[in-house]
């Protein structure tokens, strides 16, 4: 491979280099002109090497690619947790070392997670590792990938390094405690989006709340005491619950075949009866609701945000609150298809009206910016939980890429903020009028991120809301509703319009009246490099959303398929009284690789298999 | 030309890319590099890149296949994302792009008179000191204007149709320091994606129908469209017949009320009427008309040459553009082509009369292009789509001299008058034609284009509608046995010519209103003084943007300046132009004298209009040139009008008008007050929503969830506080009682015994055992063998024959001689009258019953408590 | 039963339960701490009447000899105001809970005299050497040498805990400004300081 | 005839009901910690009878031993945070001792 070749092959990614390079103006430090040229070279090279063909590069790679590396998953989750217990050891007075060190491992996690691009994320389990862990009660360390959650741990890695390398610039006390929260915050999200022992990701998902109770109760603004244990208390409380739930529906698995599992995989073969169907459903739908946040349990999050240091709120608008989407995904879809989907005409209204209108129009009325950006991510987030409940397949792909966009976009605007507040020390959007005369880049990038986030076609945004909306309206889920939610859905792009401009014109257009705003310094090297990336992003998803959606679609047409015969199966057979178990052969067989086997050769107890002859499995999944 | 064809396949038309890339290059290098390259490099990017991109069109235009199928040049550049279709079959959708004959020439139109506002701009900006943004937004606003009209799908449409969108909130809102304009383009980027969500809406109702987004796949199976939708009640709400059946008992008033709500029979609209009525929606809003027209008056706040160019030639055709590209569609129903002429009508009517009084030459103009656009929703409307499209083509050339004139005219007054309202305002104008002779007569001739003097463009276009709103009818597409669709009425064609026929009128009158009293009579603007010089202490001309000017000259002493001076040639250059494009593009398409070259051109592109839609009646095409005069007519009267009011008279009967009815004056005036309803009712009831959800967000939601929770919680624990008084002894003392509780409990005998009556029923034999206890004796009275003292016998077995009740006591003891007794009452429930055992504790049985994997499922439940209400 | 034996047990038991009485009752913490002492030379008499002679004479060495003794050393420390003065504060809940746990003991007492034997259990005969030092040495240092062991290890640690808590905060001379060098050994606070006001 | 059990064990009840009542009536830290050293006496004189009645071994006279190492090491540590409360409130009152009230 001459270098001319090199040359030759990759030349746009070079030539995006030198074009990034020049971009900064006549006196731009080097590092600035040098960070910028690597980020766009990256970038360019990023979209070069996923190029969306009909799938026959895909195929290429497949052929080449080296295998799928067992321990991949649990490098990923253990080197931020390890390194979270490191940083402990370093010294606090070594500020470069500590953050040098949160570097490094940050760097490795987001290198190593681009390793998983190369294994074409055909339907079914990849990277899958299972190790017992308390075999007695049947927990196993069941950790694996699918598309679905494929892009889901990646914005973690791309997310987390940027929040951090922002958040130094502004995070001036005990440096050492947030490098160990930011670690162990990176190991506990990538740990939830990778269980699928129903243990495994309690645990993950407790722990996730550890070090952002820290963060927004350590480094936070006046009343963040409050506002941390408020947060705290709402995703416990809907935690517990799903634990209760948990519990209940291994006790009931335990009952009907004679092992403990925790297994999700086993676990989604149980049928509980009728009612104690929809009580599990709303017991995991709850919590993860209130993470969503959904309508009636989203207070929490504009407090949690205006309290929040930038770097922790870029990273709980960003990361956290997608968990609660996938693993209403995952496992309230997964478990219990049957109250999922006849609920989902209700649900999607709620979102509708509760999450996009509502959401919009609270925003429009907020002084606040950041707490107008967190109503904006209850609205955009309504979209993606329309998404999941219209349950079609293009529905589902467009709510996990708008997923992906909402963590892009917003976690831009919340760098974007944390720059106005680092300046002025207050977030009041009346303080503020005629920027753009004094900070010309800030205004021009703040307003390609607005544009991102109200859904201008070329940016990242309308490529996830134009394939909910479309989903929702081919949606036979939401049957006679599926018209008048498509017109809410679609009302919800001229609100979001509407909050988005009046905060822009509010900062930034007018006269420059206030005297404070006439000196303020335009963005730092450190806040251009940090956003960089993340305005790229935007317009490499908008341009070509087919790298992000062919990578998905196997996985997540497996979960409709699934989801739709089961949950038929689940609303035919959930009598009043009993619990029942699914043939295995109402699953495809790439769903149940992994599924804990049951060591005892003593055949199963006579009664479990009896019952289900009369059920026969004649809804098969179709691969 | 064969080379070029050889090079160029036609489906793999990288031309194409050469027209898009190369204003995207241009508004890139501007916006990035453009204070590094210096007014002459932008000038130069721009200009080159418009007129590299002009030659590409040209070029294409040449080369389009004149094929009878309406031959196509296609590019797919790549998979943008791809959708799952209603059957489950994968729909993708790529960034394509195809060219027919009617994208062609529009790309012709949007090139051509860009790149002559971009030659007019690079001058009259000369001054503004953001002149390298203003340029790179508008390279940027053709790139979104030639995907918008080369899209291939609706998708990429749609991209070009909000980056056309994006583009006017930029350049309306470019002088961004004055608040008034950064509202404006607020507004307009809003009320546009009004538009955009009818189109979003339309474009889902497409896929499901169609079964795909792009052009030639809709317009293929359009009649999948003919399906009927209930859109009222919608969801679970019944319909009556099915609410009274679902609950009789419901008293008389209470099922008046409901049948008020309840239709007897669900409304049904045909899908093809829903989709066209959506994207009528969309191009309302694009395109100003009536419901959503308010945006573009205020967009004037802008530079002049953004209004010619955007709000004159090209973004506000793009509605007129998707209605005739979507023509198979709208053809399936003729209602929403109805909707759409008649809106179009009312628009021009009511769009005219607000012209007729306004002051700022700019708004003049404003209007009287939402009056033409309303012609051409009218030609569209009632069919005549290559009209409609026509009348765009020879509106974009008038109309852009109409704008550029008055902006060399603005520019002119600015030498003395900075403000922008007054700078714009013709009552500070007149006699322009002695010092602006070119701007005159351009402004002359293209007056004479769009009032429709006979010879001229704006004659044929408009006449060519007004004649085929007149003469042709729609034929509905027949949907075997579902219900007929809804068919014009006969009347409808005539009524919209005849009202199309007033609305030229008075475009003839306040066009040639705007002309007399712009360039005749004797000139107000400031006292000419020759030789005036430039007062030293007068503030330079650096800064030329409009934000912080303040005009100190108003304190009445009389402004002096010099020769109001014609513009340079960069700018009367493009207005000769495009004055000639007025007068000559008439004969495109000037189908009475059956000379119509662009007509065949367009034939191919709307075959399927030509047989759906045809003549009223036998004999009616003999009435063309007899139908003309009215247009005729129209033109003579309005000009006359003008003429006597202004020229001769000098504007004294507006001002007599004006005191005769002063209330209509005002409203004409005051834009029959449309934007104060919408504020009102639109704006102000999404205002209220906002305040209702945001109090109820604080209070209602965060305060019961939250606080209220909160609140309980430390009630409880002051309460419990008091009982911790922090003194040992008092701790000691709890602790002494605990102990003497304790004490007495495990003192004191316990009589407990469990009954087994399983085998009542049946043997009437019952079990009774006595719990055990420390140290305990029992003794039993009533099981027949009488016991005195006390032994250890637990266990006693009693026979009771049917309809018999035994009572049986038991008396227990324990080590401290302490003594406790219990009664049994055992009836076994015989002939006679039920058994009413006394309360027996029942331990639940622990054990699974064998058989069957499933378990007894009424202690599931009560293991976990049910939290949800269900 | 002898006269004797009786006598010797009435007199003992006598001393033991005055000197009770008198611990808790007395006033003056110097007369409880004597009532204390012959609550324990009481008790040492029946042990030795219950044949346990190694146990009486660790009763005497080590609770007469060293806790009483500890006892008397910290009330003359204290002096004067280790004698409270008696209020009725909090008396409610103090007779209240004494009361309880009268009735309660007496209760008690009163069941178990109620029950069964009528007639007193006679002791056993002694076996020889039960009680003496040989055996119980024996004994200890075999089945209980643990315990004993670590009882010596609880033992440290009390003392080294005690030294600890009274030694309370030294402050170290060479730092206090010479002026009040004297008053250096302020651990011990005089007499006279005033009491703060009790909220 | 010797003394028969019973009447150990009355007197060792009447001792422990004295401590008993003293720890809970009175208010003087010092006394308190005297009862407690009653109640202590009360309970090594019940093994010591009760070992006395089983003479088996020497398990109850053992036991009675180690409670009496123990007492004197809990009335040491007592005493010595007497004095350090002491020189904190300068009062033996126990009622004085709330700081961890409120």
């Amino acid at each position: 491979m001459s270098p001319l070749d090199l040359v030759f092959q990759y030349w746009p990614a070079i030539g995006a280099g030198i074009l990034g390079a020049l971009v900064p103006r006549g006196d731009a430090s080097t590092k600035q002109r040098a960070g910028l040229g690597l980020i766009a070279a990256l970038t360019t090279l990023f979209v070069i090497w996923l190029w969306p063909t009909e799938g026959g590069a895909q195929a290429a790679q497949a052929a080449e690619a080296a295998g799928e590396w067992p321990h991949l998953l649990n490098l990923l989750i253990a080197l931020p947790i390890v390194g979270a217990a490191a940083v402990l050891f370093i010294p606090r007075q070594m500020l470069s070392v500590l953050r040098g060190f949160t570097y490094l491992v940050l760097g490795i996690g987001f290198v190593a997670s681009l390793w998983l691009l190369t294994v074409p994320m055909t339907a079914g389990w990849h990277f899958q590792y299972i190790k017992d862990w308390m075999p007695s009660l049947g927990i196993r360390y069941h950790v694996a990938i699918d598309g679905i959650s494929l892009w889901l741990v990646l914005l973690t890695t791309f997310v987390t390094p940027i929040a951090a390398y922002a958040s130094f610039g502004s995070i001036k006390t005990r440096i050492k405690e947030f490098c160990f929260a930011l670690l162990l915050l990176q190991g506990g999200m990538i740990g939830a989006f990778l269980a699928l022992d129903l243990f495994l990701f309690y645990v993950f998902w407790e722990l996730m709340l550890v070090p952002m109770f820290m963060m927004i109760g350590v480094w936070g603004g006046a009343d963040r005491v409050k506002a941390a244990i408020k947060f705290f208390l709402y995703t416990m409380a809907g935690s517990v619950l799903m634990l209760a739930a948990i519990i209940y529906l291994v006790w009931t698995h335990q009952k009907l075949t004679g092992d403990f599992t925790f297994d999700y995989l086993a676990l989604s073969r149980v049928v509980l009866s009728k009612n104690a169907q929809i009580i599990c459903f709303w017991a995991f739908s709850l919590a993860f609701f209130i993470k969503v946040p959904m309508w009636p349990v989203h207070t929490w999050l504009p407090d949690a945000h205006v309290q929040a240091p930038t770097g922790g709120s870029v990273i709980l608008a960003a990361v956290m609150l997608k968990l609660g989407t996938y693993a209403y995904m995952r496992f309230s879809m997964g478990l219990f298809p049957g109250p999922a989907s006849n609920l989902s005409a209700n649900l999607a209204g709620v979102a509708i009206l509760g999450g996009i209108l509502y959401g919009a129009l609270v925003a429009w009325k907020q002084r606040d910016v950041k707490r107008l950006v967190a109503y904006s991510s209850v609205a955009h987030l309504g979209f993606v939980m329309l998404g999941l409940f219209s349950a079609t397949p293009t529905g589902m792909q467009g709510a996990v890429l708008q997923m992906v966009n909402h963590g892009v976009s917003t976690g831009a605007l919340f760098l974007l903020v944390g720059v106005i507040y680092d300046r002025r020390h207050t977030r009041e959007v009346d303080e503020f009028g005629g920027l753009a005369k004094v900070m010309p880049i800030y205004a021009v990038v703040f307003l390609i991120v607005t544009f991102a986030s109200v859904g201008v076609p070329g940016t990242n945004g309308f490529v996830g809301e134009f394939l909910v909306i479309m989903g929702t309206f081919l949606s036979e889920r939401l049957g006679k509703f599926a018209g008048i939610h498509t017109v809410g859905a679609a009302a919800g792009v001229i609100l979001a319009a509407v909050y988005m401009l009046y905060v822009v014109q509010k900062m930034f257009f007018g006269p420059l009246t206030n005297p404070k705003n006439k000196h303020l310094p335009d963005l730092t090297v450190r806040e251009s490099l940090a956003l960089a990336p993340l305005v790229l992003m935007i317009f490499v998803i908008g341009f070509f959303p087919s790298i992000f959606l062919d990578r998905m679609k196997e996985s997540i047409l497996l979960q409709h398929n699934q989801y739709k015969v089961v949950s038929g199966q689940a609303i035919l057979f959930a009598d009043e009284r009993d619990a029942k178990l699914l043939p295995e052969d109402t699953f495809s067989p790439a769903f149940l690789k992994g599924m804990p086997k049951k060591e005892k050769p003593a055949e199963p107890p006579a009664g479990a298999e009896g019952s289900q002859a009369a059920l026969g499995g004649e809804g098969k999944v179709a691969q | 030309m064969e080379a070029l064809k050889a090079q160029f396949p036609a489906t793999n038309f990288t031309l194409l890319a050469v027209v898009l890339a190369l204003p995207l290059i241009g508004a890139f290098v501007n916006g990035v590099f453009g204070k590094r390259l210096g007014k002459a490099g932008v000038r130069l990017m721009a200009l080159s890149a418009l007129g590299g991109s002009f030659i590409a069109a040209l070029a294409t235009f040449l080369l389009l296949p004149k094929g009878e199928g309406g031959g196509t040049l296609a590019w797919t550049a790549w998979r943008w994302f791809s959708l799952n279709g209603r059957m489950g079959q994968t729909i993708p959708i790529d960034v394509a792009f195809s060219v027919d004959a009617m994208s062609a020439t529009m790309m012709l139109v949007v090139t051509g008179v860009g790149f002559l506002i971009h030659l007019y701009s690079s001058e009259y900006m000369i001054k503004d000191p953001g002149y390298h943004r203003f340029f790179a937004y508008l390279n940027l606003f053709c790139f979104a204007m030639l995907t918008l009209v080369m899209a291939d799908n609706m998708a990429v449409l749609f991209v070009g149709w909000e980056g056309v969108g994006l583009c006017s909130y930029l350049l309306i809102g470019f002088w961004f320091g004055e608040e008034k304009n950064a509202t404006a383009g607020k507004k307009a980027f809003i009320v546009n994606r009004i538009g955009d969500f009818g189109l979003l809406v339309a474009m889902a109702i497409l896929l499901y129908y169609t079964g795909s987004l792009r052009f030639a796949e809709i317009n293929a199976n359009a009649r999948n469209l003919l399906d009927p939708v209930t859109i009222w009640p919608f969801g679970n709400l019944p319909i009556e017949s099915q609410w009274d059946a679902a609950n009789p008992s419901a008293n008389a008033l209470y099922k008046a009320i409901v049948h008020l709500f309840l239709p007897e029979k669900g409304i049904q609209v045909y899908a093809s009427t829903l989709v066209g009525l959506a994207m009528f929606l969309g191009a309302a809003g694009k395109s100003a008309q009536i419901p959503l027209y308010v945006w573009l008056p205020d967009a004037m706040a802008g530079p002049t040459p953004v209004s010619a160019l955007i709000h004159a030639a090209t973004m506000v055709t793009a509605g007129v553009y998707l209605v005739a590209r979507t023509s198979a569609v709208f053809l399936m129903s003729p209602a929403a082509m109805a909707t759409v002429a008649v809106l179009g009508c009312a628009t021009a009517i009511f769009a005219a009369s607000i012209g007729l009084f306004q002051h700022d030459l700019k708004k003049v103009l404003a209007y009287s292009t939402v009056s033409q656009l309303g012609f051409m929703f009218i030609g569209v409307g009632v069919g005549a789509f290559a009209a409609g499209f026509f009348h765009v083509f020879t509106h974009a050339f008038f109309k852009a001299c109409l704008f550029l004139g008055a902006g060399s005219v603005i520019h002119a007054m600015h030498a003395r008058i900075h403000d922008t309202d007054k700078s714009q305002d013709i009552r500070n104008m007149g006699g322009l034609k002695k010092y602006m002779p070119i701007t005159r007569w351009t402004f002359l001739l293209s007056c004479f284009a769009i009032a429709g003097a006979p010879p001229l463009a704006g004659f044929w276009s408009k006449d060519e509608i007004l004649w085929r709103a007149f003469s042709t009818k729609i034929v509905a597409p027949e949907v075997g046995r579902l219900e007929p669709l809804w068919t014009w009425p006969s009347w409808l064609g005539q009524t919209i010519y005849w009202v199309g026929v007033v609305a030229a009128t008075m475009t003839a009158f306040y066009m040639f209103r705007a002309y007399f009293l712009t360039f005749h009579g004797e000139f107000r603007g400031w006292k000419v003084v020759a030789g005036w010089k430039e007062p030293k202490h007068a503030h330079g001309h650096d800064d030329h943007g409009h934000d912080d000017h303040h005009d100190h000259h108003d304190d009445g002493t009389p402004l002096e300046g010099p020769k109001p001076h014609e513009s340079p040639l960069a700018m009367t250059l493009p207005l000769m132009v495009l004055a000639a494009f007025a007068v000559f593009a008439g004969f495109l398409m000037a189908e009475p004298i059956h000379f119509e070259p662009l007509g065949h051109i367009l034939a191919p592109v709307f075959t399927r209009a030509h047989d759906a839609v045809v003549l009223r009646g036998e004999g009616v095409e003999k009435l063309m040139w007899p139908m003309m005069g009215p247009g005729v007519a129209a033109f003579l009267a309005g000009t006359g009008a003008a003429m006597v009011v202004y020229l001769n008279k000098g504007g004294a009967p507006e001002e007599a008008f004006k005191k005769a009815a002063p209330g209509l004056y005002k409203l004409i005036y005051d834009k029959w007050r449309i934007d104060e309803l919408y504020d009102a009712v639109v704006v102000g009831m999404v205002d209220a929503l906002a305040d209702i959800f945001t109090t109820a967000d604080k209070w209602l939601i965060d305060g019961v969830l939250a606080k209220l929770t909160a609140a309980i919680v430390a009630f409880f624990g002051t309460v419990l506080r008091t009982f911790q008084t922090g003194r040992v002894q008092v701790y000691g003392a709890a602790m002494a009682i605990g102990l003497a509780g304790v004490g007495f409990f495990l003192v004191r005998p316990h009589a407990d015994a469990t009954v087994d009556d399983s085998k009542l029923r049946s043997a009437g034999e019952v079990v009774i055992s006595a719990a055990p206890g420390p140290g305990y004796e029992y003794r039993w009275e009533g099981t027949g063998t009488e016991q005195k003292d006390f032994g250890p016998l637990r266990e006693v077995r009693i026979n009771v024959n049917p309809g018999e009740t035994k009572d049986v006591k038991l008396h227990v003891r324990n080590a401290f001689a302490q003594e406790a007794t219990h009664s049994f009452a055992i009836t076994r429930p015989g002939r006679g009258f039920p058994s009413s055992a006394a309360p027996v504790p029942v331990v639940p049985g622990g054990v699974v019953p064998a058989g069957g994997g499933s378990i007894p499922a009424k202690d599931i439940p009560g293991l976990i408590n049910p939290r949800g209400a269900q | 039963m002898n006269k004797v034996e009786l006598a010797y047990f009435g007199l003992c038991s006598l001393i033991a339960l005055l000197g009770a009485v008198v611990t808790v009752g007395a006033k003056n913490p110097i007369r409880g701490a004597m009532g204390l002492l012959s609550t324990i030379i009481g008790i040492a008499g029946l042990y030795l009447m219950l044949a346990a002679e190694f146990l009486a004479a660790i009763q005497l060495l080590v609770y007469a000899g060293a806790v009483v003794i500890l006892f008397l050393f910290v009330i003359m420390l204290l002096g004067p105001s280790a004698q409270s003065k008696r209020d009725a504060r909090g008396a409610v809940a103090r007779y209240v809970g004494a009361a309880a746990l009268l009735v309660s003991g007496l209760g008690a007492m009163a069941l178990v005299m109620r029950t069964k034997s009528v007639t007193p259990t006679a002791l056993p005969a002694v076996p020889p050497q039960f009680g003496t030092i040989e055996s119980i040495g024996h004994e200890l240092f075999s089945t209980a040498l643990v315990p004993f062991e670590l009882s010596g290890a609880l033992l440290l640690v009390a003392v080294i805990g005690a030294v600890a808590v009274a030694r309370g905060k030294q402050v170290d001379p060479t730092l206090l400004p010479a002026a009040d060098a004297k008053s250096s050994q302020t651990s011990a606070p005089t007499a006279g300081q005033t009491k703060e006001a009790r909220s | 005839m010797t003394v028969p059990l019973e009447y150990f064990v009355i007197v060792a009840a009447a001792l422990f009901m004295t401590g008993a009542v003293g720890f809970l009536i009175r208010r003087n830290l010092l006394v308190l910690l005297m009862s407690i050293e009653l109640m202590l006496n009360a309970v090594n004189l019940t093994l010591v009878a009760f070992n006395r009645q089983y003479v088996g071994g020497h398990a109850g006279q053992i036991f009675t031993f180690f409670i009496i190492a123990i007492a004197a090491a809990e009335a040491a540590v007592g005493l010595a945070i007497v004095l350090a409360f002491f020189r904190l409130r300068s009062t033996v009152r126990s009622d004085d001792a709330d700081l961890l009230r409120n």
